[in-house]
């Protein structure tokens, strides 16, 4: 073993590697999040919390697609206050977490980030990206004046370092993502998901009860590292990838556009919760192979050529 | 349209080819559907009514070859809806998903309670193939909701015992009045058990003193049946996907949760109440 | 052989049948086009033609992914004017032509659906929105006043339908569709592809010369369903289903969230020009089996549930 | 990594294994690769150097378990940049591509101009593996240009014939001259042909005089290879994919653009010039 180190600082937040579950898979119940850390992520992201409990879509929630999976799981969340004795207990256990939560008005996200951070969290990811509750909440995240208005919102209340994570369904991302910085953004996540639809030529209608849904998985990589790419031209906080990353392969590609960390959603379906430990363990045999020291060192480097 | 190489996670519709009805209300809906002809006994699918809701369902009959099954009881909204379609109708099938049974058994115990004898039953089925010949408590509160009586009968003659709570008949009292009974008469190595699980949390505890294996099938809310949402959890396991069965070594570490609590939809912990 | 009728009529253009390929995919080459024709298309789509010619990006020009490919071809086409002939010869062959065709200006855009036009072409696409000439050329798509003057503005001129193209690439493509609805658009089409990228980890760098290109193929066909599904829900004109339409059952998916036909692009890659067919065939058992009489009894079908 | 369940058509970077200087500057490029040992002969893939190009190359080697190799004529910035290339360096490979040659023939004539050697010597070799022994002309403007010499010369020994424009060695003239006084004095069943397009259109129309098939791997601007963009149109056929190679049947179809015109990059039509 050489004198690798595989462990990062998100602005601030130092974790022992570059790899989180992605907000929403897993992250409803302690124990599995805790399963994920002993997967081998460097953190986990809590299912993203609203000020009250909510069920969330009727099923179908989930239909897969080529390429990956479509989901219109509606924010089912057992709200802010409740998950505070979850965020401890895990904390309790040594895991450090990063709090994803929503809200439909700037005031109810400030007071969500409030009660999380006064829990303890490590770290709150900003959901203004969720493509599936539109109609309900509207969509604060497509415009970058009221990103920049929700996100300094939010870091006059938060004792801990702001992701904001953002929607790929926008014209221009990294004018959001200026909007977020401009804010106060600790970093940036990006991205969520595509919003797609998928139908079933028998029934004749939407497969998913919502109608439409968010595209994750494989076929959402290549507008998520364009996503990255773009936002780390354009910004100086840390970004988090998030987008189809199945394998160590994926992660550096994420890595090489200017990523300080990524997030794995989808592909625990194919490769269970294994995958932080499989992709950890590829970054750390590709660092080594090419004679780097540490992760940073390969952050941004496909912006250099 | 079907296609073998189609992933069993993919959804496809099926037209209901028979629906037949069984004991205590409950109906079975019969379609042609390859990846459900190579399932293994405890897996489920996820049925979809348009309109209604997607819900899971254990496999009652695993037709290799032939037409698979499941078995409805009438409890609710979907089920109820479902419990109506006819022949030539169509249903969405996503699945089969989860671990199912392990077969491993020289002397093993089914025990039963309700509609869980679905899942149980192409388990009892497999387990004779294997030239092993489970004692099988079909439990149920009285003799008319004895669900796939005649077909046990069949396959385990004798293996088969009857427990009904109002004694109507076979053994009176509950399934796991029964089992205990039996587990004391007999060296079983496994119990495998699906059904309320209150029955099942008795069963294990029993099983445990006396250091026998369980197998058990649990149910929690199922919405992406992938082991992507986490809402389906039970202490670290997905029933969706590292279940529905669970044995005894993970029963063990879920001891606070089984047969006291679960998550309702939202993610809070409610009683369970049967 | 029942009374079955595959053809279909977009604002007053009757085809054979509801299928054509995409612009850009093979339509630089007369012969080529003819040969999709052969192969079953109900007409043949050009090449998007600009003022001038160009040669487009450097190779690589094209990578594969995951559920599809990327391209940026950077729209290289000998030009409106040289084209006039190969058209008339499409026409003198008896195949029924649309022209894909772009500008840099209002002014070069009107020109060029004026040369097109009087070419004898059956209807003029309009690509607003080809993801991989942006900075070069501005995005006009990406906005429903540009969109409604440039529409507008080729209506002045040209003597045939006049179909929009549209990008995914923005926050809200139904805005879009309308502007191209007040400007005069007789149909839509959507939608181009998504903005993606693909890096190399050995390299360490970009694949495509351009950097970034457009994601086609079946990872994009969730997305450009619900294109369909919100644009059926915004206008009264037809629209063109396109992305990621590789079988019978992707086109009937199409037709029943709105579409009154599709384009097929990437799907040659791997099934040839006999794709057109092989979908037009399974559409046409479609309606049998379902006892429809034609294309047009299930065109939207999907939103009356 | 590299992986033999990888489709052809994904790009995968390889280091290069070896690189060797041939005839008139050509250079040969060795990598392994699992998708090029399973390659036609006649296929190309596109080589990437990134930052300069990505260019057709036609397999010279197509090492069934070793190494293939591809061999570059330094023409322009990008044959030129690879040419400079050295062992331990990388270039990314997509392919192969095409569809290569048939190998059904009798007695065949092979003729290869410049470069054109790269694609029929691995043909040779599976001729020559299947029992046929073709007739090969080697033909280039000198001695010193003549390709693959050794390794065809040991494969062929007297089957071999070179040709140079200078008559600096062997027959003295032109390939194609050379391969129309060889047509005269046997019957051949099949002609298969790469080089320079004014050397095998003179070959395709005398070979159809005599009635002799002709298998014609022909050059057209490849940009994306798996036959989407249609630059590399000739008549109704991509090059990329239906080609590279196609026989009289097809030479026929394109007999006002073969030897004649093709398109250049933006798709205007422009001379062949050789
Ligand atoms: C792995 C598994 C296998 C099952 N196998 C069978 C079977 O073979 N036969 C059978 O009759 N029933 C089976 N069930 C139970 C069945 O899924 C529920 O009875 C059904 O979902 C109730 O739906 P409803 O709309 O009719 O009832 P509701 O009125 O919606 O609810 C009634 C009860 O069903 C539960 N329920 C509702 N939706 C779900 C869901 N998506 N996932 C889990 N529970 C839900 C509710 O929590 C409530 O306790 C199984 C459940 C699981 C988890
Ligand atoms: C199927 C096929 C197989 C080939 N096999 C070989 C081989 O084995 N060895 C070899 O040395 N050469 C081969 N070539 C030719 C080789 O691809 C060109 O020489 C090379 O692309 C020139 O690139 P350049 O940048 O050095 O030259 P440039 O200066 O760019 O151009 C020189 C000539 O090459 C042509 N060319 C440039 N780029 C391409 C391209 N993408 N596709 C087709 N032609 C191009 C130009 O039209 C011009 O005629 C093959 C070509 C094809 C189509
Ligand atoms: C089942 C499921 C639930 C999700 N829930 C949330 C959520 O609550 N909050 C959120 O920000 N993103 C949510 N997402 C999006 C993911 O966090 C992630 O952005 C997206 O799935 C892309 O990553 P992937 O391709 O690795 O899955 C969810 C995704 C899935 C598949
Ligand atoms: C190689 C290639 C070239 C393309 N060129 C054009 C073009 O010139 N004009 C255009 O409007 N769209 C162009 N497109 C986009 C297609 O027309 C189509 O919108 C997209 O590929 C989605 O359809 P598909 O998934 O069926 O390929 C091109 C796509 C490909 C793959
Ligand atoms: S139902 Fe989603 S993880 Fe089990
Ligand atoms: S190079 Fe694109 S079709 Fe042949």
């Amino acid at each position: 073993m050489s004198q690798l180190s595989l462990a990062v600082d998100i602005a601030g937040l130092r974790l022992r590697n570059p790899t989180m579950n992605a907000a929403g898979v897993l992250g409803i119940s302690g124990p599995l999040l805790k399963r994920v850390y002993e997967g081998g992520a460097g953190a986990v992201v809590t299912k993203s919390l609203g000020p009250v409990p909510r069920e969330g879509h009727h099923n179908p929630t989930l239909v897969t697609v080529e390429g990956g999976v479509l989901n219109a799981m509606g924010l089912p969340n057992p709200g802010a206050d409740y998950f505070v004795d979850v965020i401890r207990w895990l904390k309790g256990e040594g895991v450090p977490v990063v709090a994803s939560f929503f809200g439909a008005t700037i005031e109810e996200f400030r007071d969500v980030a409030c009660t999380l951070s006064d829990a303890g969290v490590d770290a709150l990811e900003l959901n203004c990206s969720c493509p599936n509750v539109v109609e309900e909440m509207g969509m604060l995240g497509a415009d970058c004046l009221n990103t920049e208005a929700v996100t300094a919102a939010v870091k006059e209340v938060a004792k801990t370092p702001v992701f904001v994570k953002l929607s790929p369904n926008v014209t221009d991302i990294s004018e959001i993502a200026r909007g977020a910085e401009r804010g106060g953004a600790d970093a940036i996540t990006a991205c969520n998901t595509l919003i797609g639809m998928a139908v079933d030529v028998d029934m004749r209608r939407p497969i998913l009860a919502n109608t439409t849904g968010g595209l994750s998985g494989p076929a959402l990589k290549p507008v998520a590292l364009r996503c990255v790419w773009e936002i780390a031209k354009t910004v100086d906080i840390p970004i988090i990838g998030c987008g189809g990353v199945t394998n160590w392969r994926d992660a550096v590609e994420f890595l090489l556009c200017g990523a300080s960390a990524v997030e794995i959603g989808t592909a625990v379906m194919e490769r269970g919760v294994e995958v932080f430990g499989m992709v950890v363990e590829g970054i750390r045999s590709y660092l080594e192979v090419n004679g780097f020291k540490e992760v940073k060192d390969i952050v941004g480097l496909a912006h250099e050529t | 349209m079907s296609g073998s190489r189609m992933k069993p996670d993919t959804l496809r519709v099926r037209q209901l080819v028979d629906v037949t009805e069984e004991a205590g209300d409950m109906v079975s809906l019969y379609f042609r559907d390859v990846q459900c002809s190579q399932a293994l006994p405890g897996q489920y699918v996820m049925i979809w009514v348009p309109g209604v809701d997607e819900v899971p369902m254990s496999l009652s009959t695993i037709g290799r070859r032939k037409v698979s099954s499941v078995t409805v009881r009438p409890v609710g909204e979907a089920t109820r809806y479902i419990c109506d379609l006819k022949a030539g109708n169509m249903v969405g099938v996503r699945g089969p998903f989860g671990n199912g049974y392990t077969l491993e058994c020289d002397l093993p115990l089914v025990v039963a309670g309700g509609v869980g004898a679905a899942s149980l039953t192409p388990l009892a089925e497999s387990l004779v193939t294997r030239g092993v010949r489970p004692t099988f408590v079909l439990g149920a509160r009285n003799e008319e909701q004895l669900v796939f009586r005649e077909r046990l009968k069949n396959l385990l003659d004798e293996g088969l015992v009857l427990a009904t709570d109002d004694g109507s008949c076979g053994f009176k009292g509950f399934a796991s009045d029964c089992a205990l009974k039996l587990m004391d008469e007999r060296q079983f190595d496994v119990v495998y058990t699906c059904g309320p699980e209150l029955m099942m949390a008795l069963i294990f505890r029993s099983a445990e003193d006396r250091g026998i294996q369980v197998q058990a099938s649990l149910e929690r809310y199922i919405k992406c049946a992938v082991g992507l949402c986490g809402s389906c959890a039970i202490g670290p396991y997905r029933v969706c996907k590292d279940g529905p069965v669970l044995t005894t070594d993970q029963l063990k570490v879920v001891r606070d949760e089984f047969g006291l609590q679960r998550m309702d939809p939202s993610g809070q912990a409610i009683k369970v109440d049967h």
